[in-house]
């Protein structure tokens, strides 16, 4: 049974996604903002449900749109903030940006700028703990699209023959950017593919995030007890465009309009409340807590100084 | 003749290619209603429909080797990947497969299709989207390798590229999609293996491809001012490659600067230094051949760093100066 | 119903099979064969069942170890065996050996050094064909190690989403090279993998050419009717090392033996005269046929020049 | 010291590494009870067992991959591919995710691996079995690259290679497994970077790699009896890359070869030659750099055919009698 405190700590992390995505929104507006990035802004439950069934040690890889996960796992607001504003206080020093997130202190491998590019190397991290026997467990993020690459199907395989502790989560928004998932992939639920290696596939409503929590921590459990991995799929949605440049011509507005009116977290905070689990007094101070750390990291990030040119060459090698 | 963009140009060579062959279709990753990640696609599902302007899933070694199958049987597939460091994935299917089928068939077989791909960097798009890879494929043999640089020329030498019966592997330039440039509006080819003079001088040679083209231009226009002409010889094919033309510039000056915003180890700029040392041009070379290229790191996202990495307008100034003097 | 034509035809073809592949294994021991290859010997009732059920029009994409499609498609010995030799007459002109022979003439694609390398290949033809609408359709071979590759995850959801009129045929003979199906391959029968594709899987016994063929036949015959792919599994068994340089150490005596003992062309050639459908003197007949189709073939391949080396260019491009 | 063969000196290199450092293991396809496609590893199951020497599925990316995430967290792995040819079905593991990794993660994270490879023709076993690729990797930014020679030179360099903080590519050339050299018994790492005099002399330095450098060193015994002093530089490593070495050996002999067996066109030996353009060496030279290389075509079956596209020693010899006269 989850405790208050977890839950109270899955809402607050649900809207630290919410408020930190709204922010990179409104900086890309305002032009202060490099390249391309892509929100995560309505797919929060999965992140944070599916991180919760973790262990602090545990670990993960995520994707593209992988500020999310990167929140969920711990990392710091301010050094992502400065991240996507190129600063060297940043997690990659300005030299990543908002693709190449990682935090390996709090166990994030890193988002990856290439579709189904992480799943090998989650596979590779939860050998490194099935040889080290430490007990870890490693979640492997991706989505619909990911799920038709090659590495999808090598990856999984290879984890199942060896019974490594990884758990797939398939992010399952409907889209690969504009190409909708009944386009792209051949089977009705992603889940399904677990039977082409003999593993348990699990599907689940990423809206919600207890849902979500229950059903990961099944899967993160047997993987932990040496069963082998699991392929679980979140079924969610993205509100906004697939990147910055994305004018939202493959779906409909009453399709948009269908899935907020779902959004995770107004209805996760009605059940905190419904269900007498939180008062709306704690949630507020939930969400002035949120809010402030938010300001507190744009604070750092604008305020932090861009890395020197002449240190351009640093970091290539160990 | 229209002031049009690049990408426009381009646009318009895959329309007019589409409408002389029925043979000629083009698939990719998001080509169909969203018109392509660049946009270059844009219109074309209207006009030809979902059989010959095929979304595919995000499966970029299918997307390549499904264009080697369909080539070989009669077909003249355009293949999109969204990015050039996403052919990393279809890897084997260029280098393995199309570029070798025909070979390892003893002649009896014929894959013609490009693989269409941006590439480069100065988006903000950091390391795993930005590269410039075009060293690797010029060094496998059965393949073709374009990289223009105007709107004039990505038309004719896509055309060039459809009507070959060889796989083309076509690089685009991200920040050349909205330069302008004069197009005819007649149907053109520019046939693959010329290089082009883009601005004549007598001072210094500067072979460019890609995005150092219009910098190198620029940069020779300043020069100009100083009293320096620079010549500026654009090889346009990569394989097979024009020597001819740039050996006759490099006769001509006496000294050369190769300028890429590859990486400059094993860069493409390396081949063309060694070719000129192996020509006649060797001994009228009165300085050593200068290679102006991408350092040799991933590509970062900060963009004062971005722009650090790949040689600008004023190094491209800066070194012919130093050559000069 | 097979026809009694046709039944003598799907023995000879692989009787040839068998007596080519012998003449090459008599070949590399004399040293007259350069390079590697790949036996077929065992696993004839696979190819030519698979072939039987196609036109003459259809495609079909081989594998390293692909002198039975070859043969059974329809390629001439001489020419094949020239090729192996390394001569100028041979498929290739000797410049692509065992691992290259292909012959567009009987719609054979080519045989492929990467495992799993045609695949894509063959889902390129389907293509070709759906858009010609020709109503041809090709056959895929791939063996059991292939089934991991991520090319045969890309390509059959491909194919699968496009409904293009291929049908895929894994030669499971158990082992890839000297890695067993159970330690390679997360599921039991490989089939199975057409659930993660939502099209149809098949599990035949590829050592019985008629079972194969009546499987075959059906996923053919669906895929031309606009019906998409389907997967079909024929198990077997390859008598021989994986290739020339294979002691045999991760399989026992006994196992080959057992698997010799299911010889496919015994077993049809029993069961031929069991059922009455052909008389001894005719088989006899079909057998001096093969006999001496071989002896042309090692003739004309003996006799056939080398090529030129000043040719050595020739044929990189068009 | 003992004599043995290059294969020997690369699994004693293994098995060592192994022992020395528990976090090392090996994986790939058929690298246990088989040994590996060229017994590479035989073995070391029996010493390590099915833990440590791990049998992968065919899998390339995915082995790759599992390099990379393993290195990320800890273990020192060495990936087997059985093919050089096979790493182009992980070329977007190899050069998007481990050459970058560290880079893209501001310097913060490492990737300690080592995938190594058997490459290059002369076996028969044609187009998409014979490749040496060394341009490829050579031209990206994060790798290390290395193509050792020699017993003594692989021994040292494989065991460099583990120990390295960084992925390491590392081909081998198949027909070097059974040479044969002296190897010290006692443990020794040659240092990345270094380039080696295989052979002195004083009238032509030819650089040469791989298999090229006991082609050389024949050839160079040859025409020592012509009284034509040849010296052979072995680069060993391509990145980092030694210039000094070598700018030392030209401006020696004033004159140079360099000699390879990948294609021509833009493999490293461009590289060297723009190298040698751009440093003091260049005024030395009394001759246009040669570069002796393979043809630029798939590698054919035929075996007359096979050996007619690499340099062979008559080859180097009639090269070098070319320049000296
Ligand atoms: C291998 C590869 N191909 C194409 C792209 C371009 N691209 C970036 S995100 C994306 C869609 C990804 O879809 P999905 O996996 O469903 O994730 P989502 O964006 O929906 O979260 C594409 C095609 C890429 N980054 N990598
Ligand atoms: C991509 C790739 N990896 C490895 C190899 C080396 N290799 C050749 S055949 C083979 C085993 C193939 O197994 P399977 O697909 O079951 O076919 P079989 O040989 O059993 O017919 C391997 C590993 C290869 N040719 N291609
Ligand atoms: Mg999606
Ligand atoms: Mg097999």
């Amino acid at each position: 049974m989850l405790t208050k405190a977890k839950r109270l700590e899955m809402y607050e992390q649900m809207l630290k996604i919410r408020r930190f995505e709204e922010k990179v929104d409104e900086f890309f507006k305002a032009n202060l903002m490099w390249g391309t990035c892509h929100l995560y802004i309505g797919e929060e439950a999965t992140a944070v449900g599916a991180i919760a069934a973790l262990d602090k040690e545990d670990y993960i890889t995520s994707t593209h749109r992988g500020h999310g996960h990167c929140i969920a796992k711990g990392a710091r607001l301010d050094k992502m903030m400065a991240e996507l504003l190129g600063k060297e206080t940043g997690y990659c020093r300005g030299r990543g940006g908002s693709m190449h997130i990682a935090d390996l202190e709090t166990g994030n491998l890193g988002a990856n700028g290439v579709v189904g590019g992480g799943i090998p190397i989650a596979v590779g991290t939860a050998l490194t703990c099935k040889m080290k026997k430490n007990g870890r467990v490693t979640l492997c993020f991706f989505g619909d699209g990911a799920s038709n690459t090659g590495v999808f199907h090598e990856s999984i395989n290879l984890a199942a023959v060896w019974k490594l502790p990884v758990v797939f989560v398939v992010e399952n928004n409907m889209y690969g950017m504009s190409t909708s998932v009944k386009k792209a992939c051949s089977v009705e639920n992603i889940a399904e593919r677990g039977k082409a290696y003999n593993i348990p596939g699990y599907v689940v409503d990423g809206n919600d995030v207890e849902a979500v929590y229950e059903t990961v921590k099944k899967a993160v459990d047997d993987a932990r007890a040496g069963n082998g991995p699991a392929l679980v799929e979140c079924k969610t949605y993205r509100w906004k465009g697939h990147s910055k440049s994305d004018a939202n011509v493959y779906r409909t507005k009453e399709e948009i309009k269908l899935w907020m009116k779902k959004c995770p977290i107004k209805r996760y905070r009605e059940k905190l409340l419904e269900k007498g689990i939180a008062t709306e007094v704690e949630l507020k101070e939930v969400e002035a807590k949120v809010e402030k750390a938010i300001a507190e990291a744009e604070e750092f990030a604008k305020a932090s100084p861009e890395p020197k040119v002449e240190d351009v060459l640093d970091g290539i090698y160990a | 003749m229209a002031m049009i963009t690049y990408i426009q140009a381009l646009r318009d060579a895959i329309r007019e290619e589409m409408r002389r062959d029925e043979n000629v279709f083009i698939m990719g990753e998001d080509v169909g209603i969203y018109g392509g990640a660049f946009k270059v696609t844009q219109g074309l599902l209207e006009e030809f429909g979902e059989e010959r302007v095929k979304d595919t899933p995000i499966s970029e070694a299918a997307i390549v080797g499904t264009a080697v199958g369909s080539a070989l049987t009669g077909m003249r597939p355009i293949a999109e990947i969204m990015f050039a460091d996403f052919i990393t994935i279809a890897m084997d299917q260029l280098i393995n497969q199309a570029a070798k089928i025909r070979y390892m068939f003893g002649g009896k077989a014929k894959v013609p299709m490009v693989l269409r791909a941006p590439q480069g960097s100065g988006t903000g798009a950091a390391a795993q989207h930005s590269q410039s890879l075009t060293a690797l494929f010029t060094h496998i043999p059965g393949l073709k390798v374009v990289m223009p640089s105007t709107p004039y020329d990505v038309k004719g030498l896509f055309k060039a590229a459809v009507r070959d019966d060889n796989p083309v592997v076509f690089l685009e330039h991200k920040l050349l999609y909205p330069t302008k440039g004069e197009v005819p509006e007649e149907d053109y080819v520019i046939p693959l293996g010329k290089a082009d003079v883009k601005r004549e001088g007598t001072d210094v040679t500067i072979i460019a491809g890609s995005i150092m083209v219009p910098r190198a231009i620029e940069a020779a226009e300043k020069l100009q001012a100083e009293g320096i002409s620079v010549e500026v010889v654009d090889p346009r094919t990569y394989v097979p490659f024009d020597v001819e033309t740039i050996t006759q510039s490099v006769i001509k000056t006496g000294k050369v600067i190769i300028a890429e915003d590859d990486c400059k180890n094993a860069g493409w700029g390396a081949e063309v230094a060694a070719k000129i040392c192996e020509s006649e041009a060797f001994d009228y070379l009165d300085a050593p051949i200068k290679r102006l290229a991408g350092l040799d790191t991933p590509i970062p996202y900060n963009p004062k760093l971005e722009k650090a990495v790949v040689p600008q307008v004023e190094d491209i100034i800066k070194a012919v100066e130093e050559m000069v003097n």
